[in-house]
């Protein structure tokens, strides 16, 4: 009974797929997993929305949607409709072609994603051999679609947004991949299945997920700050800084064109916490060993919509950092410290089990930290903004 | 030769042709984007994943991101009055279509030398990352200094005079 | 005809494109796009290499690809880096204009 | 010669052989932080180095104790332990350090003289403003050295070869803003790489012929019965073996380093470092480095011989070293710098070693170059105190009477002195030298290198005794007065003194404890030692040459004390030679010669050619077709100008043609390449089809 509410989703796609031919079944099975993915996550997309807004207005002492529906509930379908509805404006000097290509490129690489995300035992779309390495590349596309949709509205505010998206989301993107790399290593493969598989052992009913350990616990972090900056997700949210350009890369979108931009963003945010979940929190497997029995599925969103909570968490929380403040802790503060991860994961690879190599990772990463931070701490100055894109 | 190879084969050729032919530099770019997704999909097809998807990752990642910034940065995207081509483009296209005679030829000369279609490798990640690290170490570590070699001498060529000298 | 063959035909009509693309456009960008298209032409050969030929489990053409991908992405950053600093100076990224060297 | 001596191969390593990569490693690394130390930092700097390479000390000494108490066991042990550096297609490198007695015995004397010199270092250079990166080189080199020590790889052995080089050259050039300094270091690194050019040869040809350059690899070493044995079975050039022809590589590379004849111009020069340098470097360990490859790679020089035969490498080291002794001892009569003496006199104490090495083998050749280490980082930690006495002052004839004022020195010095000099039965350098003199008396090939040696004995007496006199007899001639240095810096002269007596007792012909030990064969004391035919006349013989040295130099020197513009007493006796050897023997002038004149000359040559013979031709030409011109100036008016100029016309025409290919454009080059490209492929094609 449990073993069928776990693997209640890949029984109904075998049950639909079986009424075809056998030659057709292969192809078929794909088609509902990807079409079941495209329809769950707009729907989560649109409580997260909810969530976030009713959050954000908690943090700030002010009510959040509550007019449509109870508590607000049916504001995202409203929403929905709104922008389905509006008319789609396209500046009268804009490029059009690209400027209606942008979007879609957005959500389609944001959404390929999901493909070699494993929600579930047995739960992935394609299990891929390469498959970190696919995510990646689908993730470095987005900027490209970013940058199309800066250039092609013809619009200065516009460029400048997407110029800093895409310095930041390269500079991060650096980042991000270095601090799953260590993850990586200690798996020993490419595959998100066969990380989430070595991570789900117990000892003594506590998980082996890697962020359980000194480097899995930096790299970690790492990644949760390159994901903020990856997704443009306040403190980082310069490329749509209200404050300073009207609204970024998607100022000159109306309507349905910008709701595909925010749906991109969300379904970003939620594959990139994925795969946060997927490298380090275990995916889908339970944090103790006495609550196997629940379902993996419920494990896999529930760590997704706590990251997503996180991310609404830290934007009601923190200032907006400004450019050259962001360009200089990506490449003189996170990008070393992935580095010196990188040693210390292979300290901790070689220098077998046993107490020493906790003390011994953790107190050169502490070191380090310290150090680290003491130093710019020391020689900051305030002085004039100091960056530049062109001459 | 499926149906796949030429659908490809068509995204990738028009694609390379469009960045060649194009008036605006940006268009250019993006063109050569679709060029190098198509050539990534041809190296999927051809069984070779880690290939296909490290060339996703730094054509269209990354060459094509810094080609764009270069363009931008080079005020490069307004077309010139006098022409996108150069003076003497009739004598280039003839020394290309030259080439391309050459090589065609020698292909089909020794197409029927070629061996024919084979099963796919078996190809792991794990096996590339163990011939990376055991017989190509080598090859590995000189590209590594010559990556770094590139980073810095990329900056300090773009970097300015000014803070050059100080 | 073979499928190598077609892949072979395919990378030489890349390669050709980006040849005459690098002859006759005036922007140096361009001119470095179309290299790029011809080492792309060139990975195209060693991968259909790599699969067609005899033995594939040395991954040797795969691995001549790899390397060549990451020199191409090294040339292009100190290539593009060129072209900026050129542009920097001469205001301009014209070829046709960049003929201070002439004999 | 010595028979060949079977040591018990370990298949595992003892846990000190395990970690003897640390002592070379330690004072490496302290080195590398003391250069992140500010200038200011000095005693944090000083206390890095004297602490890292006490550490090594400890741990060298722990190295010596096990050995010796396993050979005491009667396992005369090799331990290696060897790891692969990297692999490349088929090749593997592999690296690795070795603990045999030879390795013990040098690392205990090198950290044990390095110790003692940084301590003193410490007094001599207070008053430098760069006493940190002075320290930070020096524990580099000490490091650098200690682990030519323990390389178990030629590879390894050859980068801290290069490591060694490199600090000798950064410390002789240590006060680089004097001129000569750096000219001095510029030379030194130079000259030695002359001998390293071989070396690597040496290095390359020895890897192709054995695969490996691990000395011992329990069985698959490259100086091990097998591989050997491959070795003799290639014939090189000139009637050698690969074994012969690689062994007179490596010992050119072994000249370079311990200024060997032809190559120890340097050696003398390089006292232009700071006094500690000199005693550390080119005294006690860097130049015995060659003495010590040598002895290294003593398998491959023997490699052939028969019992109590010899091999043309060896011969060669014998007679290059016999050489060497005899030629810097005669210049180093001559000379007035109080340095400089002792640079000669450590030339041709190396010229004895080498011989050592050729005539008796390792143990001989090495025991002559521990007490030699002890004893000459004496003296020359006594003349840096002399020098820090006399205020700088480096010319003998500037000093005198010092007796009186540094007592302490003097006393050291002098145990110093007697020891260089094979002084008796007291004296370590008695003992070491007579190990020589005892092997030429015995070698098969010929006598002459005995005769050279001895004289060069007598020699060695006879400048020291001169020396000492102009220093401490007499009266002072200099300016202020000399003192005494502080007692930092004579503490480890007083102990380095000690050992210069003591050291000796350990290689009595009674209780040759030493040869033994290296031999791996078991000590035994027995007075027969003395008896054995010839060994008691040879040691009065030798005894006899020194006091005749000494009494030569007392009688010619003793208590008068020349002014310092009056000629030296051995100048008033033989002015000619005199100039000669205080000249040097005009190597340096030899090599100003030939090497820099071949291409003064050359250039000479070729601008000579110019101006007259091709410049006469051209004018010669020149002139005829002026008459020419002159003849038919009247023709020329009329006919041929018409087609002359138009000739001039075609040519200008055609240069502007070819020029105008060189556009300039990138694009055009380009599609030129492309043209070639398709033509190259074209031909190819066409060809393989016809």
């Amino acid at each position: 009974m449990i073993r069928n509410l776990d693997q209640i989703f890949v029984l109904l796609q075998h049950w639909l797929v079986s009424f075809l031919a056998a030659a057709w079944q292969g192809a078929a099975g794909v088609l509902i997993n990807a079409a079941a993915i495209v329809c769950v996550f707009p729907a989560l997309f649109a409580v997260a929305v909810w969530l976030e807004r009713k959050g954000l207005g908690r943090m700030q002492n002010r009510l959040g949607p509550n007019r449509v529906g109870p508590y607000g509930l049916l504001q995202p379908i409203a929403d929905g409709i709104k922008s389905l509805t509006k008319e789609d404006i396209v500046p009268l000097s804009a490029d059009t072609v690209v400027h209606f290509l942008a979007p879609v490129l957005l959500v389609v690489t944001a959404f390929m994603g999901f493909a070699v995300l494993p929600m579930g035992r047995n739960m992935v779309l394609v299990d891929l051999d390469a498959g970190l390495l696919f995510y990646f590349a689908m993730g470095a596309s987005t900027e490209l679609a970013v940058f199309m949709a800066g250039w092609s509205s013809r619009n200065k505010y516009s460029l400048l947004g997407a110029m800093r998206a895409v310095a930041q989301m390269i500079s991060y993107e650096v980042v991000l991949l270095l601090s799953s790399v260590v993850v990586v290593m200690m798996a020993g493969s490419l595959s998100l299945t066969k990380i989430v598989e070595a991570q789900n052992h117990y000892t003594w009913g506590f998980p082996h997920w890697y962020i359980f350990t000194p480097w899995g616990l930096a790299a970690f972090v790492m990644y949760a700050i390159a994901a903020t900056a990856e997704t443009n997700r306040s403190p980082f949210d310069l490329p749509e800084g209200e404050s300073e350009l009207v609204a970024g890369y998607h100022t000159e979108y109306s309507g349905f064109k910008f709701a595909l931009f925010f749906l991109g963003e969300y379904v970003a945010m939620f594959s990139i916490s994925g795969l946060g979940t997927t490298l380090f929190l275990g995916g889908w497997s339970a944090p103790f060993s006495f609550l196997t029995w629940v379902p993996s599925w419920i494990w896999f969103f529930s760590k997704l919509m706590l990251s997503i909570f996180v991310f609404i968490w830290m934007r009601g929380t923190l200032p907006r950092l400004r450019q050259d403040q962001l360009m200089n802790f990506a490449w003189k503060f996170v990008l070393p410290m992935c580095l010196l991860n990188l040693m210390v994961a292979a300290v901790w690879r070689f220098m077998g089990d046993g107490w020493l190599r906790w003390f011994v990772c953790s107190a050169i990463l502490i070191l380090a930290y310290a150090g680290m931070g003491w130093s710019e701490l020391r020689k900051k100055h305030i002085g004039p903004r100091s960056y530049r894109y062109a001459e | 030769m499926s149906l796949v190879f030429y659908l490809i084969a068509a995204l990738t050729v028009a694609g390379g042709l469009a960045s060649m032919v194009l008036k605006n530099t940006v268009h250019c770019a993006l063109a050569l984007t679709v060029a190098f997704a198509g050539l990534a999909l041809f190296f999927l097809n051809l069984d070779a994943q880690f290939a296909g998807f490290a060339q996703i990752l730094v054509y269209i990642g990354a060459v094509a991101i810094l080609v764009v910034f270069a363009i931008l940065l080079t005020k490069g995207s307004e077309t010139p009055k006098d022409g996108v081509f150069s003076r003497t483009w009739l004598a280039g296209l003839a020394v290309a279509a030259a080439v391309f005679a050459v090589l065609g030829w020698a292909i089909l000369h020794t197409a029927p030398m070629l061996p024919g279609a084979t099963p796919a490798p078996a190809v792991t990640v794990e096996q590339i990352g163990q011939a990376l690290i055991g017989r190509y170490v080598l090859p590995l570590e000189i590209v590594a200094v010559l990556l770094t070699a590139a980073l810095i001498g990329a900056v300090i060529v773009a970097m300015h005079e000014k803070e050059g000298t100080k | 005809m073979t499928p190598l063959a077609g892949y072979l035909l395919v990378a030489a009509l890349i390669f050709s494109i980006g040849l005459a693309g690098a002859l006759t456009r005036r922007n140096a960008i361009l001119v470095l796009i179309g290299i790029e298209l011809m080492l792309n032409a060139a990975n195209l050969n060693l991968i259909a290499f790599w699969r067609y030929g005899p033995h594939p489990e040395l991954l040797t053409g795969m691995m001549f690809a790899i390397f060549s991908i990451a020199v191409a992405a090294a040339e292009a950053a100190v290539g593009l880096g060129l072209v900026i600093s050129i542009h920097r100076h001469a205001k301009t990224t014209d070829l046709d204009q960049m003929n201070r060297m002439k004999g | 010669m010595q028979e060949a001596i079977s040591f018990t191969p370990q298949l595992s390593a003892s846990l000190i052989a395990e970690i003897l990569w640390l002592i070379p490693a330690v004072p490496i690394v302290a080195s590398g932080l003391a250069a992140l130390l500010k200038q200011p930092r000095r005693k944090a700097s000083a206390t890095l180095a004297i602490g890292s390479l006490s550490f090594s000390l400890l741990l060298s000494l722990v190295a010596f104790r096990h050995v010796v108490s396993e050979w005491a066991n009667g396992r005369a042990t090799r331990e290696v332990v060897n790891f692969a550096w990297f692999q490349t297609g088929a090749v593997n490198v592999d690296l690795g350090w070795v603990l045999d007695p030879l390795s013990a015995v040098m690392l205990v004397m090198v950290s044990f003289v390095g110790l003692l010199i940084f301590i003193y270092s410490t007094g001599y250079m207070e008053h430098d403003e760069n006493y940190t990166r002075f320290f930070c080189f020096m524990s580099l080199f000490a490091g650098a050295m200690l682990g030519v020590v323990v390389a178990n790889s030629l590879l390894l052995l050859f980068m801290c070869w290069e490591l060694v080089g490199l600090t000798s050259y950064l410390l002789i050039g240590f006060w680089y803003q004097k001129p000569s300094a750096s000219a001095a270091a510029k030379k030194a690194f130079l000259t030695t790489r002359i001998g390293d050019v071989f070396f690597l040869l040496g290095i390359v040809w020895l890897f192709s012929q054995t695969g490996t350059l691990l000395f011992y690899n329990h069985g698959a070493g490259s100086l091990e019965p097998f591989a050997l044995a491959g070795l003799l079975a290639t014939p090189a050039a000139l009637g050698l073996t690969a074994a012969g022809a690689i062994g007179l590589l490596i010992f050119a590379g072994a000249a370079g380093k311990s200024g060997q004849f032809p190559l120890h111009v340097w050696l003398p020069d390089a006292m232009e470092g700071p006094t500690p340098v000199s005693a550390l470097i080119h005294a006690a360990t860097m130049v015995a480095a060659g003495v010590y490859l040598i002895a290294r790679v003593y398998p491959l020089m023997q490699a052939g011989a028969l019992a109590g035969g010899t091999t043309t490498a060896l011969t060669v080291v014998t007679w290059v070293g016999a050489f060497t002794a005899v030629f810097a001892a005669l210049i180093a009569v001559a000379q007035n710098d109080i340095k400089r003496i002792l640079a000669y006199s450590t030339v041709s104490q190396l010229g004895y070693m080498m011989a050592g090495l050729g005539l008796g083998g390792v143990a001989v050749g090495m025991f002559h170059l521990i007490t030699h280490a002890f004893f000459k980082a004496l003296l020359f930690m006594g003349a840096g105190s002399v020098i820090h006495g006399c205020h700088e002052e480096q010319d003998i004839r500037k000093m005198g009477g010092l007796k009186a004022d540094m007592p302490l020195t003097f006393a050291t010095y002098g145990v110093g002195m007697l020891a260089l000099c094979g002084f008796p039965l007291l004296f370590s350098g008695f003992w070491s030298k007579d190990g020589i003199l005892e092997a030429a008396q015995h070698w098969s090939v010929a006598k002459t290198p005995f005769y050279m040696l001895v004289f060069g004995a007598l020699l060695t007496a006879f400048y020291m005794t001169r020396q000492v006199a102009y220093v401490f007899f007499g009266y002072w001639r200099g300016g202020k007065p000399a003192h005494e240095s502080p007692a930092v810096m004579t503490a480890p002269l007083a102990i380095l003194a000690f050992f210069a007596m003591a050291l000796g007792l350990i290689g009595t012909p009674a209780w040759p404890w030493f040869r033994a030990f290296l031999d791996g064969r078991a000590a035994s004391f027995a007075w027969r030692g003395f008896m054995e035919p010839g060994l008691l006349a040879l040691m009065c013989a030798s005894t006899l040459v020194v006091f005749l040295g000494l009494g030569l130099g007392w009688k010619l020197y003793g208590d008068r004390s020349p002014r310092p513009q009056e000629p030296d007493a051995l100048e008033r006796v033989t002015p000619l030679v005199w100039g000669w050897l205080r000249d040097k023997l005009y190597v340096d002038e030899f090599y100003g010669v030939t090497v820099i004149a071949f291409y003064e000359g050359w250039a000479r040559v070729s601008d000579w050619l110019d101006r007259r013979v091709w410049g006469g031709v051209v004018a010669g030409v020149a002139w005829t077709f002026g008459l020419w011109a002159q003849l038919n100036r009247f023709l020329d008016n009329n006919i041929v100008d018409g087609s002359f100029d138009k000739g001039c016309d075609e040519l200008g025409v055609g240069g502007g043609l070819l020029s105008r290919m060189q556009t300039g454009r990138v694009q055009t080059y380009l599609r030129l390449l492309a043209l070639a490209v398709v033509l190259l492929a074209a031909i190819l094609i066409w060809s393989s089809r016809a």
